[in-house]
């Protein structure tokens, strides 16, 4: 198999060719270095092998997210689903599996009929953006609220805590220093990553976000395309929930919370632009990293409880912005 | 799978039966009856030219010929036989395929994706790309055209006149969908390309009718005569009759396009008188530098019309923009009417008195939701305002006024810019920079653009007008022609620089081929 | 200089009647349609929900939200998103109620205006350093938070001074409550400033085509910046009416209302892409989710079902109002 | 302003009709953040086992944690018919208690708040504001923080994870946790951060601070046993389950769980099930006359209920609990009575 040439810049704006490999692809890893650099030299607890591993482990949930999300972002979409989609996936793995509420034993059937539901539910976000036209930030807003609605309809008052094996092997297990979870996360990376290179779904939602209506008139319908967007963002959420559930062994309705901000940051931080046709998988993997390390960091290094969120939002907007300036253009469009 | 047809030996309909037959075809938009009961025949093996001012319906036709636009009423046959076109797919299924008029490439794809998109065949199995079929697929596509790109190149990294290539080899896969020979359709796709690519182009064209029909479209009607063995001209909406090339001179056209012995001021033949008083100096720029261009060196006079020529990538454009402010610069200095201009944005320009009409009008040179009239004051707001508020009654006054004045055809003044036909959305993008007679130095990038004959006119007399009123005028023509024709004098850029002073005056111009010569 | 005069003369007859058909001005009816059929809706599901009392708590309840949602909706239209909003608002809450003992009368403006200031130095941040408002605020967002924990020493302020905000709780005509009147208010002079001068065109010209706004010499970074500042001023009107109701500051107060008021702009039919909408529409939009936030559990909706249902309705709205002939690609 | 006044509409509220109430016409509301957490959901699972026990039915409300929603909903709820409603209410944050007792007052609908108050706020300024009631934070902070002090053996470092730094709950259990390590010199506290009070959010920081402080770390103090749990998985994680004591605080049942089987140390009994009742109790005896507020004394305005530590010799009577009806009758309703809040 031979890959097609390395993304180069794109100018949105003014449709003439540029020359050459952007900055924009070198900056976040080149802010991910910088970073890691830093809080290495402030802090020896940062710089251990433990805390590596710690900020792999930590990272794995939002990397699934961020896996889903990206396909999402990269057609130019947006998805708020994650913390419904993620919370139904929890509490109804829990319920499946072996568990203190019900006789289920499903084990991993139950944790494929879980990622279905997350994964329906996100077939009706693509749905609802195809068919009644409404623009994705609503629908997955919207679906973001039924799943959590149907999350605590399954709760229905009674924590249900899981006891199968298999999930609570997960957070538990390790292979060469990392636990399952996050083998599963780079499994998923892969898995992502394959399927936005070499599959006709991930090609066509890049190319969805680089010119929709030009795939329509070369006859392509781009309808179906988006609904299974959407559907795999949901099933990578689904199973984010059920990884949330296999750390606790327990299912929340909150188990989503924040992941989908936490996401678009991450994707946006590595190079996935919001408006689409750029940016992808590896990008995203980058930005979850920059997050994990900036947050982790920040409690390595004793900042104030008080100030971390600042201080961490104040790092996004410096790494985005050393990631745009090199290549900043007088009539560039900024949304 | 679609099985692979070759056209030598697929079943020839009978050599009578049109390619393709357009009967009474009729489309109405709100305010406009964009088609009026056309008929067209399109023969095998033949190149058709269909010709019409802008807004006469071409587009409009020819989309309907690929399923895009549902006619109200008229029927469509494609090799004796009656067909309803609702898709693209169904259009190329029956063997017709369209180049558009506005370039429609997915950007961050590659090109061999871009060929095959739609079609993928044997590229994509069971959803999954085989990237090395696909890029055999796309060679061979590229092939066929003499075309020598990298198939896995990213489309936007390529040329203009790349995409181009790129876009016929996409639109030959149809011969893979029919077992019929297909029938081309190019509309305008010579109003970006360079003379150089204009000739490549043609000589496709000639290939492709060896096996294919081909309706061509195009307002340099010199062109049309060249490459076509019979035009097709479109008035308003209806067939008002056909031309065989042979022997045919571009006047004869353009009278039956206006449907009146209009006068046919073409630059070429119009001798034109400037005054004789010496120039004031208007703009002046020593020794500017950017990303794409070093060092240059430009005097415009007021009322003086300089054109700069150059091939892709001469940095002629990027000297535009950052002029106007919007590219910026690394070193020089800029005077405008004596006065240090200020380069740092678009603004600045046109507080300065600086209009700027840019080459991709779709995506800056106009808002396509917005309507007419709020285009045409965008920038010129103090023209529809008295002091800080806005005068419904003058904006629309002003505006239907030049609205006549430029013949923009549009069924009002509040109508989207986008549902106008691509001339009449420059003629708006023009109009912007005059709404309110305070111009000092027009920056016109391919002004003329998509343009017809007589649009082209106007825009011609226009800016002349201008120039006699004191306008300076920096002009990056569609065609070495225009800009010999409309400049008083040529500079030609090569590799960011400006190598040559050309002087222009009129009776003494220099030939294309002098130009040709100082480019490379 | 003279206008240059074509001679040509038109082809045909150019200028005709044009202007909305009727179905495109329904189209802009829409929200006030989905917001009667909601109300509709619960007054089938509860009749005493349809009183005047009732009503008058309603938009009382909304006013914090249709200010919010007015100002986010400018720079929604130029073609950003504010997601600092709600954050920028209970930062200010504990502005206010810091502010108060030592300002006095003069701390509404105050606040105000820091948090138009504050607003707009994120535009600024945003045109000068080119980083996506969405990148910007969400900064700004953690940042603001970060800043309300410290200087309130993460906990509530009491404001037991209420003279500064008590005129915020009165009634205009004996039945509209003042912070309504005054929501209403400012819609309609944002909603005037924009009509009359040409500011709607630029904003509605960056929003769309922000590349084509700035070749045209539109003052599209102003614009912006003019729009987040706008935000953010009424970010602290909105403080100032969530004190007046709550009669303390606190550094979390106003967060919950982000999402609330997007979806208030988005139920409105405002394009969530830039362009099309108008500031009308998202105070209808505001009334819209504020029914929704306090109809659902009040007719008797219990709670797994009250998020269904918020979630399918909203939907719903949306497919009804956005008027899609003005907005071009739905994404 | 011209055209203004005070009140679109009086309230119907005043002292004189109070008691008035036919048992029949009592409408009972409780309103809690959410119904997906177990110790709400008990919450109002008590509320309406109190209302079954008079005939009644209890409207369920919940906000999301979203103290503006919660406000909204209270504004809604009292503009409808509030002659004869009962509210038991858990106010979001201590700032959120004032505009809700106002308001109640205002429109003479009897209201029962828990867990947050401003300190100077007084009950007693309210004649429709029956009663606060909460539990001493700083007391159960001190005692879990003595009881993991024991279980280290005295001397050692732990972390602290803090809840919503923006409630008196936490603070005032942050507060006894510093109360314990000055009784405890030998115990260090090497690190605190906030989890939320949210099980996920602890799992995060547990994992991240074992990390830096390694093997330091003897115990932790968790405000809340959601905290606590999330905590323990952190240790599960990290292969360090038994090896470090846990101790939180509301004694939901998984956190019961643990300490029966041992890898949870101490916990402190907040009794969900009995506050669902007991606020809506209270406000249908004043309701109905049964109970005059002018009776009821001072100390039983504001008061601390009554609380437990839990560890594993007594963990056992605490699993299976089950509200008591006698708990709810009128004249017991300030029997769990601690004293009052000081
Ligand atoms: N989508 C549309 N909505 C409304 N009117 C339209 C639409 N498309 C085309 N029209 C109108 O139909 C008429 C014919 O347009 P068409 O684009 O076919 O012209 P054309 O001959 O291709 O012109 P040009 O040479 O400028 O490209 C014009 O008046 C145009 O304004
Ligand atoms: N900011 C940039 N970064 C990298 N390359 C650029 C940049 N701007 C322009 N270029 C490239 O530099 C070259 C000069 O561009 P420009 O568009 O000015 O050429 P031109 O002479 O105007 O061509 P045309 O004949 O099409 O008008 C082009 O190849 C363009 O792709
Ligand atoms: O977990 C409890 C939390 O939900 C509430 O804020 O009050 C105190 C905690 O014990
Ligand atoms: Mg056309
Ligand atoms: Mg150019």
């Amino acid at each position: 198999m031979t890959s097609p040439a390395e993304d180069v810049d794109v100018a949105a704006a003014r449709p003439q060719p540029r020359r050459g490999v952007s900055l924009r692809d070198s900056g976040p890893p080149l802010a991910l270095v910088v970073i890691f650099v830093a809080f290495s030299a402030l802090s020896s607890d940062f710089r251990s092998i433990g805390n590596v591993q710690n900020i792999m482990d930590t990272a794995a949930v939002l990397a699934v997210v961020t896996c889903g999300i990206t396909f999402v972002l990269m057609m130019g979409s947006i998805d708020l689903s994650a913390p419904g989609v993620m919370g139904a996936a929890a509490i109804a793995v829990a319920l499946l599996v072996a568990n203190n509420r019900n006789g289920n034993e499903l084990g991993v059937i139950g944790i494929l009929l879980a990622i279905l539901l997350a994964a329906a539910l996100g077939c009706v976000s693509g749905l609802a953006l195809v068919l009644l036209k409404v623009p994705s930030f609503m629908t997955t807003l919207g679906v973001s609220a039924v799943g959590l609605g149907l999350a605590t309809l399954m709760f229905n008052g009674v924590q249900p805590n899981i006891t199968d094996g298999t999930l609570a092997s997960w957070p538990v297990e390790r292979l060469l220093g990392l636990s399952y979870l996050t083998w599963i996360a780079f499994a998923c990376v892969l898995v992502g990553y394959l399927i936005q290179r070499y599959t006709r779904l991930g090609r066509y939602a890049f190319a969805i976000g680089g010119a929709e209506e030009v795939l329509a008139l070369s006859g392509v319908k781009v309808a179906p395309y988006k609904v299974a967007v959407f559907t795999l963002a949901g099933a990578f959420y689904g199973l984010a929930g059920v990884m949330v559930t296999s750390q606790l062994s327990a299912g929340l309705v909150q188990a989503g919370k924040g992941y989908d901000f936490a996401a678009i940051t991450a994707a946006v931080v590595g190079g996935t632009l919001l408006t689409g046709g750029r940016g992808g998988i590896l990008h995203s993997a980058v930005g979850v990293l920059i997050v994990m390390v900036l947050t982790n960091g920040l409690v390595q290094v004793g900042v104030s409880p008080y100030w971390q969120g600042g201080v961490q939002g104040l790092i996004v907007v410096a790494a985005v912005a050393a990631a745009v300036l090199p290549q900043r253009r007088r009539n560039q469009v900024t949304k | 799978m679609i099985p692979p047809a070759n056209p030598e030996i697929g079943q020839q309909p009978h050599p009578m039966v049109p390619a393709l037959e357009v009967k009474n075809l009729v489309k109405h938009y709100p305010g406009v009856k964009a088609l009026d009961g056309v008929d067209l025949v399109v023969r095998q093996n033949e190149v058709l030219g269909l010709a019409g001012e802008n807004g006469a319906g071409k587009s409009t036709l020819l989309k309907a010929l690929v399923g895009l636009v549902r006619p109200d009423s008229g029927e469509i046959w494609v090799r004796g036989e009656k067909v309803r076109l609702r898709s693209v797919v169904e259009a190329a299924n029956h063997g017709i395929g369209m180049v558009f008029q506005e370039q429609s490439l997915v950007p961050n794809l590659t090109a061999a994706e871009n060929i095959v998109l739609g079609s993928e065949g044997a590229g994509v199995r069971g959803g999954v790309y085989r990237w090395e079929t696909m890029r055999k697929l796309a060679q061979e596509q590229l092939d066929k055209i003499g075309s020598d790109i990298n198939p896995l190149a990213r489309t936007d990294t390529l040329s203009f006149a790349d995409r181009q290539m790129v876009e016929i080899a996409k639109v030959l896969r149809i011969e893979q969908r029919s077992q019929h020979p297909p029938v081309i359709i190019l509309d305008e796709p010579t109003s970006v390309l360079e003379s150089k690519e204009i000739e490549t182009l043609f000589t496709q064209v000639r290939r492709l009718r060896e096996f294919a029909s081909v309706v061509f479209v195009s307002h340099r009607l010199d062109e049309v005569l060249d490459v076509c063995d019979r035009v097709s001209v479109l008035r308003g909406g209806q067939s008002v009759g056909e031309v065989a090339t042979a022997g045919a001179a571009p006047a004869d056209l353009h009278r039956m396009m206006i449907g009146s012995t209009g006068s046919d001021d073409h630059y070429h033949d119009q001798a034109y008188e400037r005054s004789a008083e010496p120039l004031r100096p208007m703009l002046s720029i020593r020794g500017l530098s950017g990303k794409t261009f070093r060092d240059v060196d430009l005097e415009v006079a007021a009322g003086e019309i300089v054109g700069i020529v150059g091939v892709h990538g001469s940095g002629r454009e990027d000297v535009c923009r950052a002029l106007f402010g919007a590219e910026p610069t690394l070193a020089g200095e800029v005077t405008l009417d004596g006065k240090r201009l200020d380069l740092s944005s678009t603004r600045a320009a046109v507080a300065a008195g600086i209009g700027y009409v840019p080459a991709e009008r779709k995506i800056e040179g106009m808002v396509g939701p917005m309507s007419v009239a709020d285009n045409m004051t965008l920038t010129k707001q103090q023209s529809r305002c008295a002091g800080p508020i806005v005068m419904p009654k003058r904006q629309s006054s002003l505006v239907d006024r030049w609205i006549e004045r430029l013949s923009i055809r549009t069924p009002h003044r509040g109508t989207q810019i986008q549902r106008l036909s691509g001339g009449n959305q420059q003629k708006v993008v023009l109009a912007r920079w005059l709404v309110a007679g305070d111009i000092r130095l027009l920056l016109l990038d391919h002004p003329t653009r998509g343009l017809d004959i007589g649009a082209r006119s106007e825009v011609y007399r226009l800016m002349r007008e201008l120039a006699d009123s004191g306008v300076a005028t920096v002009l990056l023509a569609d065609s070495l022609e225009e800009a010999i024709g409309m400049s008083d004098r040529i500079v030609v850029m090569s590799d960011g620089k400006a190598t040559k002073h050309v002087p222009c005056p009129s009776g003494d111009k220099p030939t294309p081929l002098d130009l040709v010569k100082e480019m490379v | 200089m003279s206008t240059p005069v074509i001679a040509q003369p038109a082809a045909e007859p150019v200028v005709v009647k044009g202007g909305p058909t009727p179905a495109q001005r329904l189209t802009s009816f829409m929200p006030v349609i989905a917001l009667v059929a909601l109300l509709a809706a619960l007054t089938i599901a509860d009749p005493d929900f349809l009183t005047q009392k009732s009503l008058t708590a309603a938009i009382r309840t909304s006013a914090p939200l249709v200010v919010l949602a007015a100002g986010a909706t400018l720079v929604v239209l130029c073609g950003g998103i504010d997601l600092s909003i709600a954050a920028l608002a209970s930062l200010s809450t504990v502005f206010f109620a810091m502010w108060l003992p030592d300002l006095g009368g003069l701390t509404t403006l105050a606040v105000i205006a820091a948090a138009a200031g504050i607003g707009a130095i994120q535009g600024i941040a945003h045109v000068v350093l080119r980083i996506p408002s969405f990148i910007v605020t969400l900064g700004g967002m953690s940042i603001f938070s970060a800043v309300a924990l410290v200087i309130s020493d993460a906990g509530p302020i009491r404001v037991v001074d209420r003279d500064a905000t008590n005129w915020l709780t009165l009634y205009v005509a004996g039945y509209i409550p003042m912070a309504f009147f005054v929501a209403v208010v400012v819609v309609a002079v944002i909603a005037l400033v924009l009509k009359l001068t040409p500011l709607q065109s630029y904003i509605t010209a960056t929003g769309y085509s922000e590349s084509a706004a700035r070749l045209a010499g539109t003052p599209v970074d102003r614009v912006k910046v003019g729009a987040f500042t706008v935000s953010g001023a009424c970010a602290g009107l909105a403080a100032v009416m969530l004190v007046s109701r709550n009669f303390s500051g606190s550094p979390t107060m106003a967060d919950n209302l982000l999402l609330p008021a997007v979806a208030a702009i988005v139920v409105g039919g405002t394009a969530i892409t830039g362009g099309h909408g108008s500031i009308w529409r998202s105070l209808v939009g505001a009334l819209v989710i504020t029914l929704l936030r306090v109809g659902l559990p009040i007719v008797g909706v219990p709670s797994a079902y009250e998020q269904i249902l918020y979630g399918a309705i909203i939907v719903a709205a949306v497919a009804l109002t956005l008027d899609r002939s003005k907005v071009l690609t739905i994404k | 302003l011209t055209g203004c006044s005070e009140e679109s509409n009086a309230g119907t509220g005043g002292s004189d009709k109070a008691g008035a109430c036919d048992p029949a016409d009592v409408k009972l509301v409780g309103q809690v953040r959410n119904e997906s957490n177990p110790y709400e959901a008990s919450w109002l699972d008590g509320g309406d086992a109190f209302a079954k026990s008079v005939d009644l039915e209890q409207q369920r409300l919940t906000y999301d944690g979203d103290s503006t929603k919660q406000q909204e909903q209270i504004t809604q709820l009292l503009a409808g018919d509030t002659d004869c409603l009962v509210m038991n209410i858990l106010p979001n944050g201590d700032s959120d208690t004032p505009p809700i007792v106002e308001q109640a007052q205002e429109a003479g609908a009897y209201l029962v708040t828990q867990w947050n108050k401003p300190a100077d706020l007084n009950v007693t300024d309210y004649d429709h504001w029956i009663s606060h009631i909460t539990y001493n934070g700083v007391e159960s902070g001190k005692q879990i923080g003595d009881a993991l002090a024991e279980a280290i053996g005295g001397s050692g470092g732990i972390i602290a994870l803090q809840g919503i730094l923006d409630t008196g709950a936490a603070k005032d259990r942050f507060a006894g946790l510093e109360e314990s390590l000055a009784a405890n010199p030998d115990v260090k506290l090497l690190d605190q951060q906030t989890a939320n009070f949210s099980r996920a959010e602890a799992l995060e920081v547990t994992k991240t601070l074992l990390t830096k402080h390694g093997d330091d770390v003897k115990g932790i103090w968790a405000a809340n046993d959601d905290m606590a749990l999330g905590a323990l998985e952190a240790l599960k994680a990290a292969g360090k389950e038994g090896e470090i004591a846990v101790v939180g605080i509301d004694a939901v049942p998984d956190a019961l769980t643990a300490i029966e089987s041992g890898a949870m140390t101490a916990t402190v009994s907040s009794d969900g099930p009995w506050q669902g009742g007991i606020g809506l109790a209270a406000g249908y005896c004043v309701a109905t006359g049964e109970l005059d507020v002018a009776d009821i004394a001072d100390e039983d305005r504001a008061w601390f209920a009554e609380q437990f530590l839990i560890q594993q010799d007594n963990v056992a009577e605490y699993l299976s609990p089950a509200t008591d009806e006698a708990d709810f009758e009128c004249d017991n309703v300030f029997s769990r009575s601690q004293g009052a809040i000081s």
